[in-house]
């Protein structure tokens, strides 16, 4: 019983228009690019994204070519200063997309929360600023904390090093970020991987993500990665 | 007015704060300057807040860039002995648990109450918060390394930031081109003037009160 | 009265509900004998709260006894192709996010709404609760593997439990020595009877009202 | 810069008397029997303890000979059924310790919170039992649940495998349990293990406590674990 999946393509046949997706990855590091070529030319529209970032030269930058986000939930989006400007900002700047901004921390924690099955938590991150308006605060052993809420998606985009047919995953480097945590917060997870291995070919001690996380598995395609 | 030091001067004047066994973040830009003046085995532990402790900066180059291996910047690094890698999660209970010693972040403005505003411009919007918040929340000291001035001369450090918030009352030490600054429970606290530049230019340059530590003097560079 | 079935075939009653693909979770006591029922390659993955997935149990004995491989009863547990070893965060983020497919505990006492009491008697006090109270809130589906009564012949299944609760309305099915009997929206629905045992037999010896399925049948052994 | 002492008894030598320590371990597994030999011959009185179990045959059950615990927070304290009685069954039952019995998962995250400077979390667990008697509940997303705050001590006496000399760890088997939680949830961390290895022996892929959390490092005794 393998989790493995011919193609990207296959692996996302049923995402949904409107589908709310987490992606994996921070900066180039541990982003499903083959998962997102793949979404780019299925061309759903109206997704809400979960990521860390959404800027020049990062995969999900490419959804915004035709339109295909309606929401972006993200620490990263728009840099203080940039010289130039990515899609996701052009189409933020005109109010074709929506934008949550969340401290990374907050966001990690939310997602972490919603594969966790914990309802929600106060985080000292945000008081004082824009990130706490409007939202419960308590006053815990002398300091304020805001109150926060789990994150889920219907899908997770993952991207892992190594993965076993049963679907235990391994990561390289600074890889795992927010993978490993998207991995227990959606209903279907797919992650793409650089190789798939007979069950039981990684050692019990390093995997990092349970194969029981993971519903399909895909080989990722070449990358190609500039370092900007 | 006087020029500052330059930026590497900057991050080599935050790099005298730091101390073995200090598990220390480095903020984008600036702050990342940092690094290449933390010698591998002083005992200093650097910490990526996209998932790693204990990192150098590795020279790279276009052709051998693994995107693998990156600090929150994006750019490569290199492990030493005893690095380790974790997922977001773990990072920010470092960050937020108060298992951060010190961290540098770089800043737009910095307020009489050491109340940071770094992450975002109102005139472009949008902005990227990034790990700032959790960063300059959960640092047992947080140091701001940036230009005393804006490139249109207004003073960074205020009475009260006009920018979006990051933290309130989390700055402890801030470090420009033209000074170094104490954010005390009275206010601030010049007690370093850069190389060539006077107490009472650094005064002209701050948009906030400054008292004049009786100890004040040049850099250490 | 007649005798009901042994505790293994119990076990091996609960067995009979584990599909390919299900992450399982099997409390202390009569519930860890369904893993001697449960084939390495069925695809059944077992869960133990103490920090494990997919495991065996090990014949093991007292010499070669090795405390690092247990399970949450402290037994010896061999390793199956794909185990992987994690914290107890990770292992109740399994529990309480939903990713346990089915999980097996013993009983006090159980109502007729589903309630379950399993970790304390009131008479000794103090009590137990280990993973008990996170396991039946989180798993989708919760099979109680007891003794239809109690030593001294009184019914475990109860209108109303008066042992301290483990959590409310969390039971799906209840297999006993003496029946199979499912938790409904309507009340405790009698679906199966040991062998040798009569329906008549079986609403004597429970505490609560009993509706009889059309298709009451033998226990499927 | 090793964290390495001589002796259990100089790693263990300024725990107060009243100090609040947690002990990693599940039964067995994990459990600091070097330290907390040491701990009883140390002899330290009015301690707060906090661990999953405190049972017969347990390594925590000796801190009872001489009547140590002031209080015991943990999951498993009392069986609901056993025919021989533990020594801290015994002080409980005369009035001479108190528990606090938490639910084993509730327990992890309140230490996990503990560690990753969470104020407090909302989870389902022990809703209409006597776990959440008497604490803040909330309706969230049409289910019930209870508020917890997080643990911290002022000592954590944990149990790893192998260690490097700057306290980078990894386990064996079911030893992880409370052992990487509590590692981050303590003013002072002191670990035993097996083997001490040289800093960068450890692949930094395998890692489970990241060194910075370690305080202290001393090797374990010999292990005399019976199966019960």
């Amino acid at each position: 019983m393998t989790k493995r999946f011919a193609s990207p393509d296959e692996a996302i046949h049923d995402v949904f228009g409107g589908a709310r997706i987490m992606f994996g990855g921070f900066v180039a590091a541990g982003s499903p690019a083959t998962l997102v070529a793949a979404l780019v030319r299925r061309g759903t529209q109206g997704i809400v994204a979960i990521a860390n970032n959404i800027g020049i030269g990062d995969n999900l930058d490419d959804l915004c070519e035709r339109k295909q986000l309606s929401r972006m939930i993200a620490s990263f989006a728009i840099r203080a200063s940039s010289a130039r400007e990515s899609r996701f900002e052009r189409l933020y700047r005109a109010g074709e997309v929506e934008l949550e901004l969340v401290p990374q921390g907050t966001l990690a924690e939310r997602i972490r929360a919603g594969g966790a099955g914990i309802g929600g938590f106060f985080t000292p991150t945000g008081i004082g600023t824009v990130a706490a308006e409007g939202k419960e605060t308590a006053l815990i052993d002398g300091k304020l904390h805001v109150l926060e809420y789990p994150l889920r998606a219907d899908f997770a985009f993952i991207c892992a090093h190594q993965a076993d047919e049963a679907g235990n995953l391994v990561y390289r480097g600074t890889s795992r970020n927010f993978n490993a945590l998207m991995a227990t917060a959606a209903d279907v997870v797919i992650a793409e991987v650089q190789e798939i291995v007979p069950v039981g070919a990684i050692d019990p001690e390093h995997v990092v993500t349970p194969g029981i996380f993971v519903d399909r598995l895909v080989l990722s395609g070449e990358r190609h990665v500039s370092w900007y | 007015m006087s020029a500052g030091i330059s930026r590497e001067l900057i991050a080599l004047r935050v790099a005298r704060e730091l101390r073995p066994g200090q598990t220390v973040n480095l903020g984008i830009g600036l702050p990342t300057l940092v690094a290449q003046f933390v010698e591998v085995g002083s005992g200093i532990v650097l910490h990526g807040e996209n998932g790693l402790l204990g990192y150098r900066p590795a020279p790279g180059s276009a052709e051998d860039f693994d995107p693998d291996f990156i600090n929150a910047g994006g750019e490569p690094i290199a492990l030493v002995p005893g690095s380790c890698f974790f997922d977001s999660a773990l990072s920010f209970a470092i960050v937020r648990g108060g298992h951060l010693d010190v961290a540098v972040l770089g800043g737009l403005q910095v307020s009489e109450r050491g109340d940071l505003a770094n992450w975002c411009v109102p005139e472009r919007g949008g902005g990227s918060i990034g790990g700032a918040m959790d960063i300059a929340t959960g640092a047992r000291r947080l140091i701001v390394a940036m230009e005393h001035q804006t490139r249109d001369g207004q003073p960074r450090i205020v009475r009260e930031c006009d920018y979006p918030l990051t933290a309130s009352s989390c700055v402890d030490l801030i470090v420009t081109d033209l000074a170094v600054i104490e954010v005390t429970g009275r206010g601030l606290l010049l007690t370093e003037v850069a190389p060539g530049v006077t107490v009472s230019e650094v005064i002209q340059a701050t948009g906030a009160p400054l008292a004049v530590s009786r100890q004040v003097k040049g850099m250490d560079l």
